[in-house]
């Protein structure tokens, strides 16, 4: 274990071999039921409290982008299912968009409105998802994991008949949408949505008063706005420190202008405020699909114009942003003329969000540690790339 | 007209004798009770998790219980992309775990590196350091796929004789119960892979 | 939100040291770029920042780009040849004939919800000169994505508070997304079941003794 | 035959004879180690054990480990478990007390209430001492 901590242990230089005195050092490693994936953390524990984390990444580092650079666009696209492996659509949606800014695409109205739906319900099943596996580490095994997941799965039916696949969908092109709504999603969809509504005010009877889930998340990882603007940190957990920058509200991409929904704010920037954050999100995003799914114009789903074989966008760079599930997913794209990339990069939430991981759990117990990891949401194939 | 055993054996089954055999019931105790070890890498790891949910029940199979800890683990599901950085500890995972201990290679990254093998950090497949009892294509494999494939390993175990030459691994003293770990070197792992358990599939030249 | 000029203006009147160009951008995003010296590069990073009209809080992203070729990547005309991109060598500040390393920074405002300012670091060449300021002490966020391009790009940060490799383990040499770096083990040259095995690829230039170091290490080729 | 022979061989009244203890204790006793040792007679038969440098190694989250798991922690903990050890024996000693209760002389109340106090002048010390505030 010393191994890991070959940068200087300024606070602790009386740190030496095998844990002499008080310090104990811990790898909460690659193999840990905390870790939501390969991420491990080098811990320095006094007793029970953390005086020292480092995160070391690279466990799930599959070379996505150096594979991207050596095949064409459009061969990416189901590459971007497996970043962040949770959100497939919202993945091909910035791939997509950002390609459509560095060529000049343009897409059609109802490949809009279906690229929305088909976003907002992976926030949704994000977010149960998220909620369950919070609740999961907070020590309530399974039980809510297992009502996430039910739900999850009507979600994952209704990708499935319109994609053919659960999780990876692969389904945006670069100006508009692989293929239109097969006859009947529409209903089900809306049936979905209603049953989703339903069940979040029962999931919320549940959990949002509960005094165990107050007494471990309400105070414990307490991130500050300043803090976490200047860290980069977006989405949910940006919110939740009362900064108010989502960047639906902020780019207006897509057709988001035209639906009215409410940003919601914490003001604590504390776990308690994550966890709540997101359950508000799912409120919204249903309001969005009720909306969206209600008058979804008719009309092609892919720009007549656009060509898929032999697709070579001009020479430039574009840098092309939505908001994910986790925060503000990004590609940047440099063309020179061929039909592969000369550089792709993808801006990952979820790395960017662990910045301030040490600050949140300095001082604190061990098990808060665990919380605070599991409210951050990250994912391993994106975090690593 | 001879009778063979499992003819015998159905009809006093029907009348209501069961007759078994110490191997049959050992066989039939671990098969049904394999508790995998909670190992998720990638994506495969969240059809793992799928699959033992409500809806796909891994409990039928009596596996639902993943077990954090090697030591209390008889299954490795390697579910996801082994990278080279992490073929270490998987080998060493492996060699933590009790015998009589199997290995299920989910999904198309475990098996052969699937869609991200040109990658100069991917391991490419998980059977170059460890001997794979059951393979899963697919990327990710749909959850029945796993419950298939729980139902494949169930009749391997059930399969496997308690004495004689035929028996597996774990009751034969001979046979290793580790194997080495692999290290990170300059450029790749060292040894690119274990010779006592990976042999490159030779190429069928016709003619 | 000013136009490019107007920041390039108010840049040099602020640091009149300042060596600011804009970058043109043949796409039709039109998100044109700041090539910045590299002496001042983290006082204009400070200056973007805490200016109060331009309130530049939040760095998004930070690329790493490698440049084979000396010349810049936008408004150069690829003549379309078959041996793949060759390009005119166009002015700009990769004086030494042996291209550079870049970061590009993307820069948002979140107190004035506006869009991206793309900033241009680069090196003076790929093999002895690859040290950039890093702008970690400016904005928070480049601290793991500066750490990432040093693991992979291998462009030094001078400044960075704990500058180890993000991705790779530690004993790892060469930067692998360089574009001459050479897998060391091609999986190509696996035989295959079905029919012949394509030959080996053929070792480009470069690491071409990387190919034969660790060819002999590899028991099966 | 000696009385505490002809109680011990009384089965006729079986009163106050210990065979069924016995019996008792030898029963629980096969219950309990006759799966152990038809565990240790499989393990000899049938699988052979295979320790090995990894597998004996303290398990790290896959990490090679350079330390035995067993190393040095804070000594407020060792102080606690002492602590909680010493009241809960006393617990024990308080059962008899509770069962002849109503039947007892003031003087056995008195060594009893004497016997606790000692414990309750313990605790004093160590709350004194500051030992119970966990920093």
């Amino acid at each position: 274990m010393s191994a890991i901590l070959e940068t200087p242990v300024r606070a602790f230089e009386s740190v030496s071999g095998a844990g002499a005195g008080e310090m104990l050092e811990l790898a909460i490693g690659p193999h840990h039921p905390s870790t939501h994936g390969v991420f491990r953390m080098d811990v320095v524990l006094d007793g029970e409290r953390v005086r020292r984390l480092k995160p070391v990444f690279g466990y799930l580092h599959r070379n996505h982008e150096k594979i991207a650079e050596g095949q064409s666009y459009l061969s990416s696209m189901p590459y971007t299912d497996r970043l962040d492996y949770f959100c497939s659509l919202t993945n091909n949606w910035a791939y997509a968009l950002t390609v459509e800014k560095l060529a000049g695409l343009q897409v059609p109205e109802r490949a809009e409105y279906i690229r929305v739906i088909t976003a907002e319900l992976t926030r949704v099943q994000n977010h149960l998802c998220l909620i369950g596996f919070l609740l999961q580490d907070m020590g309530a095994s399974g039980t809510p994991l297992m009502y996430a997941f039910r739900e999850r799965e009507k979600i994952l039916d209704l990708f499935e008949s319109l994609t053919g696949a659960r999780m990876m969908c692969n389904y945006m092109r670069f100006g508009g949408c692989r293929v239109d709504l097969p006859t009947g999603w529409m209903e089900e969809a809306q049936q979905v949505v209603q049953g989703l509504t339903r069940f979040l005010d029962e999931f919320e009877a549940l959990l949002t008063g509960n005094e165990i889930l107050m007494a471990r998340t309400m105070h414990i990882g307490v991130l500050s706005s300043a803090a976490a603007v200047n860290a980069g940190v977006t989405g949910p957990m940006l919110r939740a420190s009362g900064v108010n920058y989502d960047v639906r509200k902020v780019d207006r991409y897509g057709v988001y202008d035209r639906f009215d929904f409410r940003i919601p704010l914490g003001d604590h920037g504390d776990t308690y405020d994550r966890y709540l954050i997101r359950v508000l999100e799912m409120r919204e995003s249903l309001k969005i699909l009720r909306v969206a799914l209600r008058d979804l114009p008719e009309g092609p789903v892919m720009d007549p114009k656009a060509r898929l074989r032999g697709f070579r966008p001009k020479a430039g760079e574009a840098y092309g942003r939505i908001e994910a599930p986790k925060g503000e997913l990004g590609f940047h794209l440099i063309s020179d003329g061929s039909p592969n990339p000369f550089r792709y990069r993808v801006r990952p939430p979820s790395l960017m969000n662990l910045t301030v991981l040490e600050e949140m759990c300095m001082g604190r117990m061990l098990a808060d540690v665990v919380v605070i990891l599991g409210s951050v949401d990250i994912v391993l194939g994106e975090v690593d790339r | 007209m001879e009778v063979t055993d499992q003819e015998l054996k159905i009809d006093l089954q029907k009348q209501g004798v069961l007759m078994t055999s110490l191997n049959e019931l050992y066989n039939w105790g671990r098969k049904n009770s394999v508790w995998p070890l909670q190992f998720g890498l990638a994506c495969c790891a969240i059809e793992m998790i799928a699959a033992s949910m409500a809806r796909y029940d891994l409990a039928r199979f009596g596996a639902e219980v993943f077990r954090p800890s090697p030591r209390q683990a008889d299954l490795m599901i390697v579910a996801g992309t082994v990278t080279k950085k992490m073929a270490p500890q998987v080998v060493r995972l492996y060699n933590q775990m009790a015998e009589p201990k199997y290995v299920i290679a989910m999904g198309a990254c475990a098996i052969s590196g699937g869609p991200f093998k040109q990658g100069y950090n991917v391991l490419k497949g998980i059977d170059r350091y460890l001997p794979v009892d059951v393979h899963i294509p697919g990327c990710p494999p749909r959850p029945e796929a796993l419950l298939h494939a729980f139902m494949t390993l169930q009749n391997k175990i059930a399969s496997q004789p308690l004495t004689g030459p035929a028996r597996p691994r774990h009751l034969r003293a001979g046979a290793p119960s580790e194997f080495s770990v692999p290290q990170c070197g300059p450029h790749g792992l060292v040894p690119p892979s274990n010779p006592a358990v990976w042999r490159p599939p030779t190429a069928a030249q016709a003619g | 939100m000013e136009t490019l000029e107007e920041i390039c203006f108010r840049i040099k009147t602020a640091l009149p040291a300042a060596r600011v160009e804009i970058i043109p951008n043949a796409s039709p995003c039109g998100q044109r770029s700041l090539l910045l010296g590299r002496e001042q590069g983290l006082a204009v990073a400070t200056f973007l920042r805490d200016d109060p009209q331009l309130r530049l809080d939040y760095c998004s992203n930070v690329t790493g780009v490698d440049r084979l070729e000396p010349s810049l990547p936008q408004g150069f005309v690829q003549s379309p040849s078959s041996a793949g991109l060759k390009k005119e060598a166009g002015e700009g500040l990769g004086e030494s004939g042996t291209g550079c390393l870049e970061a590009v920074y993307h820069l948002f405002s979140m107190a004035h919800k506006n869009g991206p300012v793309v900033l241009r670091l680069r090196t003076e060449n790929r093999l002895a000169a690859v040290r950039l300021p890093s702008l970690t002490p400016v904005w928070r966020s480049c601290e793991f994505q500066e750490r990432e391009i040093f693991d992979l790009f291998g462009i030094v940060f001078d400044g960075h508070p704990d500058l180890r490799r993000l991705l790779m383990w530690e004993g790892f040499q060469g930067f692998p997304m360089r574009r001459d770096y050479l897998v060391a083990d091609d999986f190509e040259c696996e035989p295959t079941p079905h029919g012949d095995v394509p030959k080996r690829m053929s070792p480009r230039q470069g690491c071409a003794e990387v190919i034969q170091k660790t060819a002999t290490a590899d028991p099966r080729v | 035959m000696r009385a505490s022979d002809e109680a011990f061989f009384n089965f006729e009244t079986g009163v106050n004879t210990y065979l069924p203890v016995l019996v008792l204790f030898l029963c629980a006793a096969g219950f309990a180690l006759a799966p152990l040792g038809l565990a240790w007679l499989w393990a000899k038969r049938f699988s052979p054990t295979k320790p090995g440098p990894d597998k004996n190694a303290t398990y790290e989250c896959g990490l090679q480990s350079k330390w035995d798991a067993r190393i040095q922690f804070k000594s407020g903990y060792y102080i606690y478990a002492i602590l909680f050890l010493i009241f809960d024996v006393e617990t024990v000693f308080m059962l008899p007390f509770a069962v002849v209760f109503h039947r007892l002389s003031v003087g056995g109340c008195l060594a009893m209430l004497f016997f606790l106090f000692l414990f309750l002048e313990g605790l004093l010390w160590a709350w004194k001492k500051g030992v119970l505030t966990w920093k």
